[in-house]
């Protein structure tokens, strides 16, 4: 798959077909990949792909000119299609190399299942439904399901729909909804006091370094929110209220262009379960208006389009 | 909630100025009784309520906030109030999730002619707002020892 | 010298004595993150899993946001009323040496010309108790930037594990006041004093990644110009502000007010150069793109620093590359920045 | 010259970050969107103590709004009041533009350096100004004519966008009238009633031409303007050392510590805002 990624990024920089390439090479440390944005032939003989290829690409379109031939997993293709939607980018300009993704190793479940943190561990390898993790020299085995990104276990496209060039062969989805909305479920139990208390302590860490918004694909606004000064909607200050509102009001911007791809959740330096509030607002979306997000390039975004009857109860 | 029986609710009203508004206004000179507890500011369309004015509201301490426009269908926009229907929907379910009383954020569809409806709506509302409680979503309560005062 | 030695599973009975006299604070992860907190009384299970905080010490002289005053506006005009004094004296227990370095960086900042009365206040009253590093990470390279997992240079009080027990440094007249106000303590042997050796030495190879910054601030101001290089080199970044606002030595900050009613507060808070507003005017910004905010904060440490305080504002405690989104790395940006260009007009 | 030398004693209740409170006692309308305040303390004993000098800056607050950077637009020589000059174009300012006379603002300075008065004197001085980049001239300007037999030729070239963009017209008179100035004004867009010069200032600088001989010259304006004006004052002779030029940025502390303000090593607070060309020329071309 790498092999043929490799010489069809070339090709297209050769022929002239994109200004840029956007992928995966290795990263700095153990188990890392890294975003490689360039438009040098000779730098796509380092693009990869791996259980570990995090990133969502699709964050860099908005802020690249000119036409761009990206590496996309299934979720990726996703946020593609939802930027199509919107009229962020054209459909013309970008180059779909479509990786079939069978679900990204999630490092802090493997650091909670070795006991380890990720660079004490050897070796993490993937065999089927498989991964073996080598901790000193010592082998332990665990399931693929213990091992994903809560939103790999809720993947509903691996691989992506929409694309202009396939690696490889496109696999079965793998959802195991039931443990990926766990978190969720569990909140759901308590009292409105006491997720709202919950809420409070989660973002009374919050340092508001903002990688959430930046690392989101539908975070596009020139212009945030937070950043508006007259009138100063929140203060520019880490404090629980502002930081929750913050994030409150960043997930009804992008509800309906939310692909649930957990990056805000996989970049918060702090720990906040923000995929706990995405992965919410990506459900209340669909069951209200049956609409999820980067699915078909010609639906209209959620926020342009209505029916005639929906969600009356709501209303008096 | 001990002082509850004094204690009344802050109601921020926004109310389309095509319909809604003049429903309250009729609801005022046709002697309609209703709680004095909301305060109304008039806005051009129901869209126009982003969900930051929602939040901000209950960040200032209002106790509620209702969003009333045109019945769907009879937008002077034409499709304005549809959009506020979805916007306000996810708002709604959203923050029911965070965990804020539901109480606290309601929407309705009062036509100019409807002074009577307004008046009840308004009347439901409050009264909802006063079993729910003020509103202490945002005033600083005990947090687990994260920011300490020497730690600060 | 007559070091004195501790026994790990007595580390609760002497922070619990340290608790009489000061705000102890120790690694905690309570709150949800790995960060420097006020310790509980009993908690010493981060001798277990501690190697470094997420957050760095400096939020407890510098917090993310803290009151500079407040105001009221009455009939008379406006009332100021200033913070009430800080009172607590606080000993920090298990900062890294890093994290020490980076302390005794940002004092540079704070005490130079105008003195900055609230991290100051803070910072002179402290004491930090370092804790050598017996596992550093991957991404640490600390030994590269003039300290050592074990580098007693910037705190008051080294502990450097010996197995069953930890080692007591005495570096500072702070240090050494408070151990001799110390019981319980037991006194370490020359084999003790070997084995501390033998850890330092360990520890110091452990340190795997290394960078070299010969000439660096010459090279990077001959590159100052280089719009290519640093597009490339800013290419991936996504201008959140982990990097900065969880660097050690990192201290911009933002002022802001809050006014309800007639009451109002001043706010300062943690601020990033990696933001586009941070040097945003009304009607300009001299770094709207990204390639010149991620520029200023490779420029700031390896560059500017040095100029005005002769020290590279960087301790090589590898937070930066460890919780970076995309795995931006300054070691790698410092190796490629140009011997000589040709600067461009 | 240095931060370490700024009055200490000036700090309300010692603490550099606390302000002081002034109340303004007049508001004069320069040009649409422009106005200057005067302004003296609320404190009788800071009022009569309080010194600063030509060039140097304070932080101001509409408090509950926020702090902004102003240089002290008054001169030294005149102490009766002090002033400040401001352009309605963010938070604070729209802010300050709401407030009359006899409202309070928060005042923190006085921060930063100053002119080189003392350098200056038995010098010709040529004074180069932009729009409201005049403010902090005419600190100097003023104080220079206070004592003006200490200094050999003035050169003023002052310009703006259109006539109604003219600040300090009142200035502008007074040192037309002066016949020891050399004042030329000039918009880059005339209109019917406009009998000056029309140019943008660099060029009309290269015009008057004043010799690079015994001068200095003192910049100030849109960083547009100061982009272009070193260039042309090189071109007269004029070596970097014989330019000054006092910059503005976003600041917040207005002491050396949040950071933002810096070009190259250099912060504007800390080491400036008046700056020698030498010292900022590898940095400003794609800084400022």
């Amino acid at each position: 798959m790498e092999q043929k990624l490799r010489q069809e990024a070339k090709a297209l920089l050769e022929q002239n077909k994109v200004d840029w390439i956007i992928g995966f090479e290795p990263g700095s440390l153990k188990f890392t990949a890294t975003p490689l944005i360039t438009r040098d032939k000779n730098d796509t003989e380092r693009l990869i792909i791996n259980p570990f290829i995090v990133n969502n690409l699709a964050d860099f379109l908005t802020g690249i000119k000119g036409r761009v031939g990206i590496v996309a997993k299934g979720c990726d293709s996703r946020s593609i299609i939802s930027l199509i939607q919107d009229n962020k980018i054209v459909r013309e300009d970008v180059v779909i190399l479509a990786v079939p993704c069978p679900g990204l190793i999630d490092l802090v479940k493997i650091e909670r299942l070795a006991g380890k943190d990720r660079d004490e561990l050897d070796d993490i390898s993937r065999d089927g439904d498989k991964v073996t993790v080598t901790v000193d020299g010592q082998k332990k085995e665990f399931a693929i399901n213990q091992t994903l990104f809560d939103h790999c276990l809720a993947c509903e496209l691996p691989t992506p729909q929409e694309y202009d060039i396939l690696l490889g062969e496109p696999g079965p989805p793998a959802p195991e909804l039931e443990v990926s909305g766990q978190n969720i479920a569990k909140l759901k139990e308590a009292l409105p006091a006491e997720r709202w208390e919950f809420w409070q302590n989660e973002f009374s860490r919050c340092i508001r370094c903002y990688a959430c918004r930046n690392a989101c694909p539908a975070c596009f606004c020139q212009r945030c929110f937070v950043e508006e000064t007259e009138p100063q909607w929140v203060m520019p200050v880490p404090r629980w209220q502002d930081n929750l509102i913050f994030q409150i009001i960043r997930n009804i911007h992008v509800a309906g262009r939310c692909t649930d791809c957990g990056e805000c959740e996989r970049v918060c330096p702090v720990n906040i379960p923000l995929r706990s509030l995405a992965r919410e607002m990506y459900g209340i979306v669909d069951e209200l208006f049956s609409f999820k997000s980067g699915m078909d390039k010609e639906a209209l975004p959620l926020m342009a389009h209505y029916e005639q009857e929906e969600a009356e109860d709501l209303f008096k | 909630m001990a002082q509850q029986s004094e204690w009344e609710p802050k109601l921020l009203g926004f109310l389309c100025r095509w319909c809604s508004y003049a429903g309250a206004d009729l609801a005022g000179t046709s002697r309609k009784k209703y709680p004095a507890n909301i305060r109304a500011i008039k806005v051009p369309c129901s869209s126009r309520v982003d969900s930051l004015l929602i939040i901000k509201a209950l960040r200032l301490g209002f106790d509620g906030v209702l969003v009333s426009g045109c019945h769907p269908g009879d937008c002077h926009y034409l499709t304005g109030n549809y959009r506020a229907r979805r916007r306000i929907a996810i708002t709604k379910k959203f923050l029911e999730y965070l965990g804020v009383e539901p109480e606290r954020l309601q929407a309705s569809w009062v036509s100019a002619s409807e002074g009577g409806k307004f008046a009840e709506v308004v009347t439901e509302v409050t009264k909802g707002l006063k079993e729910v409680g003020p509103n202490q979503l945002f005033s600083e309560r005990k947090l687990d020892g994260t920011k300490t005062k020497a730690g600060s | 010298m007559a070091d004195k030695k501790v026994g790990k599973k007595d580390i609760a009975g002497l922070l619990e004595q340290w608790s009489q006299q000061f705000a102890v604070f120790a690694p905690s992860k309570e709150s949800g993150v790995a960060a420097m907190a006020e310790w509980d009384g009993k908690d010493i299970s981060f001798l277990d899993w501690y190697r470094n905080t997420v957050v760095p010490p400096k939020a407890i002289f510098l917090p993310p946001m803290e009151e500079l005053f407040r105001f009221q506006k009455g009939k008379e005009g406006y009332n100021i009323e200033p913070p009430p004094k800080d009172k607590h004296k606080r000993l920090i227990f298990g900062v890294r040496p890093c994290d020490a370095r980076a302390m005794a960086i940002l004092d540079m900042t704070f005490e130079q010309a105008l003195e900055d009365p609230y991290y100051l206040s803070r910072r002179k009253s402290a004491i930090l108790v370092g804790l050598g590093c017996t596992n550093p990470c991957e991404s640490c390279f600390c030994t590269s930037m003039g300290t050592s997992p074990t580098d007693q240079t910037n705190v008051d009080l080294m502990l450097i594990d010996i197995g069953d027990d930890f080692l007591i440094e005495e570096v500072t007249a702070k240090g050494k006041e408070l151990i001799a106000k110390t019981s319980g303590l037991k006194g370490a042997t020359k084999e003790d004093e070997a084995k501390a050796k033998q850890a330092k030495e360990t520890a110091y190879n452990k340190v795997t990644r290394k960078l070299d910054t010969e000439g660096i601030k010459d090279r990077l101001l001959a590159s100052f110009d280089d719009e290519e290089f640093w597009e490339k080199t800013a290419a991936k970044c996504i201008s959140c502000g982990i990097c900065t606002l969880l660097c050690p030595t990192c201290y911009c900050f933002d002022i802001n007010d809050e006014m309800v009613k007639q009451e109002g507060t001043r706010f300062r808070s943690w601020d990033s150069c990696g933001f586009p507003n941070y040097t945003k005017m009304p009607m300009e910004n001299p770094r709207q793109e990204k390639w010149r905010r991620v520029r200023q904060k490779v420029c700031h440490k390896y560059e500017f620093y040095p100029m005005t305080f002769n020290v590279i504002a960087c301790t090589g405690c590898g937070r930066c590359i460890r919780l970076c989104p995309v795995n931006w790395d300054i070691t790698q940006v410092i190796e490629s920045v140009p011997a000589r260009t040709e600067a461009k007009k | 010259m240095t931060v370490a030398d700024t009055n200490q004693e000036f700090f309300a209740q010692g603490n550099v970050y606390l302000p002081h409170i002034a109340v303004i006692e007049k508001i004069v309308e320069e040009t649409p969107g422009v106005r200057t305040y005067h302004f003296n303390f609320k404190d009788e004993k800071l009022r009569k103590e309080f010194t600063f000098q030509s060039g140097q800056f304070a932080q101001y607050s509409v408090l509950g709004t926020g702090e902004a950077t102003f240089c002290i637009s008054s001169s030294p020589t005149r102490r009766d009041h002090l002033e400040f000059a401001a352009q309605r174009v963010g938070k604070v300012t729209n802010a300050l533009n709401r407030l009359g006379v006899g409202a309070e603002i928060g005042f923190r300075g006085p921060y930063g350096n100053s002119f080189p008065i003392d350098s200056l004197k038995d010098k010709n001085l040529v004074f180069v100004g932009g729009g409201i980049g005049l403010a902090p001239l005419r600190s100097l300007i003023w104080n220079v004519l206070d004592y003006r037999d200490k200094y050999k030729k003035i050169d003023i070239v002052y310009g703006a966008r259109t006539p109604a963009d003219l600040c300090f017209k009142y200035d502008l008179e007074a040192w037309d009238k002066d016949k020891t100035v050399n004042m030329v004004t000039t918009v880059d867009r005339g209109d019917d009633g406009w009998k000056g010069k029309v140019g943008v200032v660099p060029k009309i600088l290269e015009e008057v031409a004043p010799s690079a001989g015994e001068s200095v010259a003192i910049v100030c304006g849109p960083p547009i303007m100061i982009r272009f004006t070193f260039p042309a004052l090189e071109k007269l002779g004029f070596k970097p050392e014989q330019m000054l030029t006092t910059l503005e940025k976003r600041m917040k502390c207005g002491i050396g510590k949040c950071g933002r303000c810096n070009i190259g090593n250099l912060y504007v607070c800390r080491d400036g805002p008046v700056f020698s060309y030498a010292q900022i020329k590898d940095f400003v071309s794609s800084e400022y």
